[in-house]
């Protein structure tokens, strides 16, 4: 196998190409490290006893070699030598923080946006301000080194005082403790005394003596999900000891059943939250199609119109992903509504009681808007980062854990459906809408002005699109052709819903979601979607009103 | 245009009725009148004609439009250098709009109305197999720069893009050998591309490693899907079997963004299950957000981080052309810089832009890459290219992880396939066929032959 | 006969007359003049032309629908889109085994996916008798179910507009996949002979142009026969005011499907004719996009009056080939802003600006018709 | 009605399309008959349990304030509404409620809407010959030529109606009152057994309400006729015998003198602004 030299000078040339996002995750990256650095700093203060600096170097000299192999026999040795910094080190190389100036000086790179680099030394710790990033030079890894070095701060870690990086660390090494990894283990067991770090000790020990064979071991894996302990269970069953594998085989059957739920549990959290994101887009249908009875084909526009906000506000406040994606909330919601009230004036107003036409003339508005977008921002995909609170997600148990992106953005669809049942229900707007809606005539001869509410409603219909948009940036690509993935979807959520009803909308939303993500397993993502297509278009010939049909008089008009 | 070459159609059909045939005479006459004068005329002034047919608008305008710029780039340089046998290059750009009908429409006008010498151009396989048809009856020049499924040798199409054999089989085996690899997901959109890719790859790592059914797993979504929410956690809990697993993933475009990031947020990490893509380049990272994708893997014949001087010089004069500092180069464009230099290196070969000529002489044809290597045209309009792996950087480059100790040829018929087993492909005199089966030694039976042979006849 | 009728409208007369005496034109430039010759038409206008043709086919056919039923339907391109296929299929299995593989029976697409024999469904296309059958009867089915339940249920105007968008977007979706057996995204494609003729041929893509026309003076010719029989009336009757027409005794659900399956099958002759000239048919015919872009070409050309489709047929695509060769970014633009100046400043169309500037039309709700319905009851 | 049921019908001949010898059974007297009929739209009752009879080619006036249920009696009638309770019987053969609008229509049953629809796009001429009693099947339909008969019955209800000179014009461009008359006018090509005519003199001058009158008592005897009309001048111009509607039920029933004396008909209606006598 032939290695390649790091070509940094070609990096450096490249870095603009998209120096922003790769900010944004350092900045990110330094965030969560932050606690690692003063760690640093005060380690190497306070331990005297250090090696001298020619031996780190040495260390450290032996990591800048071409070949990966040889880099992972220098992280051993690192990891070896009880130097106090080595921890840091190897933290440092995963980050891939650790550089190497032209001079050959080992540094950290504190913080890597603009074109210098403040720098601090690897062995010191001292800062050494700026330096031009065409001067620094990474020292790469690959994954298998990710991997070496993972398990390596694994270990360090464990007697770390931080507990933090404790249970990291033994989460890391279920499944991976070997034999001269058990006996100091269970030392540490009994030194440690938070009880979520122990079980997983426990359970990680356990693991390592049923491959040894040891029966007893297996009571201390019972009830646990974990993947790894259903792998070393697995290997147990199918292993040549007829007892061990009988009581592998029993303990398999608890969990597999355990399992089973929270597959389903699983299954209907994805069905919600794709139902939340349907919701989210169709909302701003259900007014300006079901309350005010336009079609607007070019809704799915106003929602790529949300997601390009989004995008600008990050670009706005490079570096703080998270506030540009609250402040784009207002903003979305802002510029879509806009937008609206111009669509709404410049087109729909002239075609009152021609819904057909309105919807050709939308439809015209679409093209126009997508087009625009292409000319004036550009035909490629804009990058919107998420903030780091919405990535990862929320850990159940061991099987189950949440997305947290799709867990807010399922909050969100509720808290904007309630905003709007609010507004519908209890503001004065509403009841002009309603009012307006049931009988024009009347309503305007009690001194209502029609044309005011219908400009107000759709713009509000238009807003929650923005909104809609700025969610969907969290989830999905943010380029021209945002909207018209979600144009069909949304009007088949209204028209299953019944059209002119929130709720129906908020319930057929949800229900197509979950039938969706219960049909995908087997029928396979194309067929589901087609499925779910052929059954809304069945529903509407057998009840042409949706789910929950507006009945009497008014729903003759 | 030379006169022969366009009464081929003509001559050699079956017509439906007299008026007809009448036409063809009247045809016939007119060109062989006209053409003559047309063809001495051409050889003197008249610049040469280069059709580049990339959608410049429509979904596919997002990667193909780079790619015009890149041609007309590589033109203007020519021209500084002095033009091809002493005449100007003219670029003539068409818009098929991503619309392949239209794709078929355009190449016809390029070639029937504009009088090309040569295209380059497509990205889609369904745009070239709309094209074509078009190429072989006028009997035009195409220069295809995409990664392709193969199962494909036209007497007028150059593919210069990866073949499965360059670039889906060098993958497998880096995951097998240097990751250990033991079980696979092969996840891909809907179309030709990854359904033949995966065929390919299914059989082969069963018959090369002898990996179990059960230890793959193919999985097709359809174009810009969404969700995978459910498609992530499968291939978390196949993961999570033991055995060290890797996804296979010809997921294509805007399908990827949504992808990767399920991927991060479910907690499926790049050192645990790498996945390695065929579909994503520095184009793709370009326009999105990185972090989860570090790690990652992509297999492709050229890197924009590729350390080596005729890569900086190509990228220096892109950045200029383009005067963007943040333009990217990625593989197809290296594919066109190729196949643009073969394409000029055979006409100076042929003394002519003559297309017959052209496609005699290519073959054999050797110019450098921009990876520091040689790229050959082989008989079977396949080159000869050097196989990367890369690794994602957080910086939207690729980190050289592993490449093939030396080039491997285009195979336009895959041994991994039942149908295509026996087929070989050999475009030089006098076996001139895109589908010899070696089995019945006969020729497939693929109309671009009897052309030829017609050509030859008259 | 009934169908004889429409002969003795002007409107009828004026149309073909154009018709034919343009194909004539086109043949003639085409044949007779050499290739020098300025006015000298080549095989690849002939072409363009077919293709304006067999849109205008398809228009004529989304017209007798839109224009006279007041149905909008945003799914036309389903049926186009299945005759195509239809033709496509034939045109497949007329390759037998001059495929890449040699493959006598199967298509090249399904060898190197694996399948080793055809589909049922693919059985019979070899006969062009039976695939052209097909080219009427699977769209005229399709709308034939579909229309039943959707008007015999009532459901009418904006929310059959867009189950009609749903149904063609289901059925692209369908088609992307391999599974189907229509070769996925790919499509049907290099196709070589149709009645034993070779494609490749000028004289046969002319033959092609011409049975176009053909098709397009036979639809023309039915669409009008309908309009201007009482069945015709009965038409405009439901689409202005549906309740009153079945207290009238007529069976509104009925003739609704009648007029719409005809018109699903002009459709799918339309494809079927598109196919063969363009030389491939795949699943973005299905996309959504499409159908509506059918309408505007109806709304353009002026609803209800058939020529004016065929008119917004040729302008809006010849504007097409024209824009995206000249300068591509405007296209979009341009088929936008068509939308929304048409539908608000031209609610008529150009038909309705010819017919205002012959006499100041009537102030009749629709455009159009109301010339044409006298000469047959008087 | 099953989808081969639909095709198959096509080409059956029902006896109820031919509604020009409509075998109505009024032996027993009365041709139109409601028993118990009770609608509520959301919980309000429009109708509640209603009984109303229509004897053979008599001429009736139904009077009542707003939201008495004149219209939804009428939507009954003619299969557009379906009652939550109740009979309602043509003759002593038809059961209505088993009918769809076109079915009851064919029957013989006529109805002119409150606010005119006419076919606003076709010529007067056209309007009336899709209102002709004719074999109203799809093919018939496509197939159809004008024949002598059918002009000059035609014409003959245009003279009725008055509006021969305008026969060719589009109905679009008629006044309120003409189109009135034309609705009419399509009622009498239908050759139909019972007429609804709701509120037909709103908004009509004097002369027009005058020739309208005329209109309807001409037919009535030849044709039963059920007139809703709130002008009580014109009821009583008209009026033989009224009903009076209040709250979805029958309030009163009688010569138009006797029901203008019964105290709770001036309690509920004769207060009421719209009184004109």
């Amino acid at each position: 196998m032939r290695n390649f030299p790091l070509p940094w000078p070609c990096a450096a040339r490249a870095r603009p190409a998209s120096a922003w996002p790769a900010l944004a995750w350092m900045l990110l990256l330094m965030l969560l490290l932050m606690p690692t650095l003063a760690h640093a700093q005060d380690q190497t203060q306070n331990q005297p006893q250090d090696q001298s600096d020619d031996a780190a170097i040495e260390l450290l000299e032996a990591l800048d070699v071409s070949s990966y192999a040889d880099k992972g026999a220098a992280i051993e040795a690192i990891v070896t030598s009880d130097d106090s910094r080595a921890r840091e080190w190897l933290q440092e190389l995963l980050d891939g923080r650790l550089q190497r100036t032209d001079d050959g000086r080992f540094v950290v790179v504190l913080e890597n946006r603009g074109r210098d680099w403040p720098v601090a030394d690897a062995l010191t710790g001292e800062a050494l301000g700026e330096i031009s990033r065409r001067n620094l030079e990474r020292i790469g890894i690959n994954n298998a080194l990710r991997n070496q070095l993972r398990s390596a701060i694994a270990v360090v870690d464990l007697y770390s005082p931080d507990l933090e990086r404790r249970r990291a660390s033994a989460e890391r090494l279920l499944g991976e403790v070997d034999a001269d990894l058990a006996e100091p283990l269970v030392s540490v067991i009994e030194g440690e005394e938070d009880d979520q770090v122990r079980e997983r000790l426990v359970q990680a020990l356990a693991i390592h003596r049923i491959e040894l064979g040891e029966l007893d071991a297996l009571s201390q894996l019972e009830g646990s999900l974990h993947p790894r302990v259903r792998v070393a269970l697995n290997r147990a069953a199918s292993g040549d000891d007829p007892v061990l594998a009988d009581a592998a085989r029993s303990a398999l059957a608890g969990i597999e059943q355990q399992l089973k739920i929270n597959r389903g549990l699983e299954t209907l959290y994805f069905g919600l939250s794709l139902g939340s994101v349907l919701v989210l887009a169709a909302i701003g249908l259900a007014i300006t199609f079901g309350v005010m009875g336009v079609i607007n084909m070019a809704h799915g526009e106003l929602i790529m119109l949300g997601a390009y906000t989004t995008w600008a506000m990050q670009q706005l406040l490079p570096g703080q992903p998270g506030l540009a994606l609250i402040l784009s909330i207002p903003a979305g919601f802002l510029v879509a509504a806009l937008a609206g009230i111009a669509i709404e004036r410049g087109v729909i107003q002239f075609l009152k009681g021609r819904p057909l036409e309105t919807l050709l003339a939308t439809f015209g508005v679409s093209l126009i808007l997508q087009q625009l977008v292409r000319t004036v921002i550009s035909p490629l995909n804009r990058t919107v980062v998420s903030p780091e609170w919405m990535s990862g997600s929320l850990h159940i148990n061991d099987a189950l854990s949440l997305t947290l992106n799709r867990m807010f953005v399922l909050g969100f669809a509720l808290v904007v459906f309630a905003g709007l049942m609010l507004i519908m229900r209890r503001t004065r707007l509403g009841l002009e809408v309603r009012a307006v809606t049931q009988n024009r005539a009347m309503a305007r001869s009690m001194g209502i002005r029609a044309t005011r509410v219908d400009i107000m409603t759709f713009a509000l219909g238009s807003g929650v699109a923005g909104l809609a948009g700025v969610a969907l940036s969290q989830l999905t690509n943010v380029g021209p052709n945002l909207g018209q993935n979600y144009i069909i979807d949304s009007f088949m959520v209204v028209v299953f819903g019944g059209v002119g009803n929130l709720w129906g909308t908020l319930v057929a939303g949800l229900s197509l979601g979950v039938i969706n993500q219960v049909l995908e397993p087997w029928a396979g993502a194309v067929l589901a979607k087609i499925i779910v297509l052929v059954f809304i278009i069945l529903f509407i010939q057998k009840r042409p009103r949706g789910l929950f049909p507006q009945k009497g008089r008014a729903a003759e008009g | 245009m030379t006169t022969f070459q366009r009464m081929i159609p003509v001559t050699h059909t079956r017509f439906p009725a007299k008026p007809a045939r009448f036409a063809a005479a009247a045809l016939v006459a007119a060109i062989t009148a006209g053409g003559v004068t047309q063809v001495m005329a051409q050889e003197e002034e008249d610049p040469i004609k280069v059709g580049i047919l990339h959608s410049l608008t429509g979904t596919m305008a997002i990667s193909e439009s780079t790619l015009k710029d890149t041609v007309e780039m590589l033109i203007e340089q020519q021209n500084e250098a002095g033009g091809l046998l002493g005449r100007e290059l003219e670029a003539v750009v068409v818009d098929p709009a991503s619309n392949w009908p239209l794709f078929a429409e355009r190449a016809r006008e390029l070639l029937a109305q504009e009088e090309v010498d040569v295209i380059f151009g497509n990205w889609t396989s369904v745009s070239r197999k709309a094209v074509l048809p078009v190429v072989e009856e006028l009997n035009g020049l195409l220069f295809y720069p995409v990664q392709y499924e193969g199962e494909e040798s036209s007497e007028n199409v150059f593919y210069t893009g990866a073949a499965p054999n360059q670039q889906a089989i060098p993958a497998v085996n880096y995951l097998h050998e240097q990751v250990g690899v033991e079980r696979w997901v092969l996840a891909g959109t809907d179309y030709v591309y990854p359904r033949t890719t995966n065929r390919i790859l299914e059989a082969y790592l069963q018959e090369e490693f002898g990996v179990a059914e059960e230890d793959i797993m193919v999985n097709y979504t359809p174009f810009g899907h969404s969700d995978w929410q459910n498609i992530v956690a499968e291939i978390g809990r196949f993961g999570s079997e033991g055995k060290k697993t890797a996804v296979v993933s010809t997921i294509n475009g805007d399908a990827n963004v949504p992808f990767y990031r399920e991927l991060a947020n479910q907690g499926i990490d790049a050192a645990d299950i790498p996945v390695v893509a065929f579909s994503v380049g520095e184009q793709e990272l370009s326009g999105i957000d990185t972090a989860p994708l570090v790690g990652h893997l992509a297999a492709w014949n050229y890197f924009m981080s590729v350390d080596t001087d005729a890569n900086y010089d190509f990228i220096d004069a892109w950045i200029e052309y383009t005067g963007d500092e943040e333009s990217v180069t990625n593989d197809p464009m290296e594919a066109h810089y190729i196949g643009f230099n073969m394409w000029a290196e055979a006409v100076r070969k042929a003394g002519t832009t003559d297309v017959d000529a052209v496609k005699d002489a290519i073959i054999g044809v050797t110019v450098p890459n921009l990876t520091g290597g040689y790229a050959a045209m082989m008989p079977n309009h396949h080159i000869t290219k050097p196989v990367l792996i890369g690794e994602v950087q957080d910086n939207g480059q690729f980190d050289v992880v592993w490449q093939t100790p030396s080039t491997v040829a285009g195979d336009a018929w895959s041994d991994f396939l039942p149908g295509s087993r026996d087929l070989i492909s050999d475009w030089r005199a006098p076996m001139r066929c895109g589908n010899f089966n070696v089995e019945t030694g006969s020729c497939g039976g693929s109309t671009a032959a009897e052309e030829a042979e017609a050509a030859l006849a008259e | 006969m009934w169908l004889t009728r429409p002969f003795s409208e002007r409107s009828t007369q004026l149309f073909l007359g154009v018709l034919i005496a343009a194909m004539t034109l086109v043949t003639f430039l085409h044949l007779a003049l050499p290739e020098s010759n300025p006015l000298y038409v080549n095989a690849y206008t002939v072409n363009l032309f077919g293709k304006y043709l067999s849109y205008a086919l398809l228009a004529v056919a989304v017209d007798l629908v839109w224009g006279y039923l007041g149905i909008l339907s945003l799914g036309h391109g389903a049926f186009f889109a299945l005759g195509g296929y239809a033709m496509g299929m034939y045109l497949m299995r007329q390759i037998g085994d001059r495929g890449v593989y040699g493959h006598p029976e199967l298509p090249d697409f399904m060898v190197f996916l694996n399948w080793d024999s055809l589909p049922w469904y693919w059985a019979g296309f070899d006969m062009a008798w039976f695939a052209f059958l097909m080219v009427l009867l699977a769209p005229g089915l399709l709308a034939l179910v579909f229309g039943f339940l959707a008007f015999r249920s009532r459901v009418t105007g904006v929310y059959l507009s867009i189950i009609t968008q749903a149904l063609t977007f289901a059925l692209m979706l369908a088609f992307f996949r391999n599974e189907m057996g229509f070769g996925g995204n790919n499509g049907l494609t290099d196709f070589r002979d149709i009645l034993g003729f070779n494609l490749r041929s000028d004289s046969v893509r002319l033959g092609l142009f011409l049975a176009t026309g053909v098709a397009l003076g036979l639809g023309y010719l039915i669409c009008r026969a309908i309009a201007s029989s009482k069945l015709g009336r009965v038409c405009v009757a439901t689409r202005d005011a549906e309740a009153r027409t079945r207290f009238l005794g007529y069976r509104v659900e009925r003739f609704q499907l009648f007029v719409f399956v005809v018109s699903a099958m002009l459709a799918g002759v339309a494809g079927a004719l598109y196919v063969p000239q363009v030389g491939i048919i795949n699943p973005s015919e299905f996309s959504p996009l499409f159908s509506i872009e059918i309408v505007l070409w109806v709304a353009l050309g002026g609803r209800a009056t058939l020529y004016g489709a065929v008119i917004g047929a040729i302008l809006v695509n010849y504007a097409k080939t024209i824009f995206t060769g000249v300068m591509p970014e405007a296209w979009l633009f341009a088929l936008g802003a068509m939308f929304v100046l048409v539908t608000v400043f031209l609610p008529k169309g150009v038909a309705g600006l010819l017919a205002y500037r012959r006499k100041n039309s009537t102030s009749s709700s629709t455009p159009g018709n109301t010339s044409n319905t006298k000469e047959v009851s008087a | 009605m099953s989808f081969l049921g639909s095709l198959s019908e096509r080409d059956r001949v029902f006896d109820f399309l031919m509604p020009a010898q409509s075998p109505v059974d009024v032996r027993h007297g009365p041709i139109l008959y409601l028993e118990d009929v009770t609608v509520s739209f959301d919980g309000f009752k429009a109708i509640n349990d209603l009984n109303l009879t229509i004897d053979d080619g008599e001429l009736r006036c139904i009077i009542g304030p707003n939201g008495a249920g004149k219209t939804t009696m009428m939507d009954i009638i003619t299969g557009k509404t379906r009652p939550d309770t109740g009979k309602v019987w043509f003759g002593s053969r038809h059961n209505l409620l088993a009918m769809n609008e076109p079915e009851i229509a064919s029957l013989g049953i006529g109805r002119k809407f409150q606010k005119p629809t006419v076919f606003e796009a076709l010529s007067v001429f056209e309007n009336l010959e899709l209102a002709m009693a004719a074999d109203k099947r799809i093919l018939p339909t496509l197939t159809a030529r004008m024949v002598e008969p059918v002009r000059e019955r035609i014409e003959e209800v245009l003279e009725t109606i008055g509006l021969t000179e305008l026969r060719h014009r589009p109905a679009g461009i008629l006044s309120h009152g003409q189109k009135q008359w034309l609705e009419i006018g399509m009622l009498l090509m239908q050759r139909p057994r019972l007429l609804l005519v709701d509120e037909p003199v709103a908004g009509m001058t004097e002369q027009e309400m005058e020739r309208t009158a005329e209109l309807l008592t001409g037919l009535a005897g030849k044709q039963s006729v059920v007139v809703v009309e709130h002008d009580m001048g014109f009821v009583r111009s008209i009026a033989r015998k009224v009903t009076v509607l209040h709250q979805g039920s029958v309030l009163a029933e009688g010569s138009m003198d006797q029901v203008s004396n019964d105290p709770r008909v001036v309690e509920v209606y004769l207060g009421a602004p719209d009184e004109e006598a």
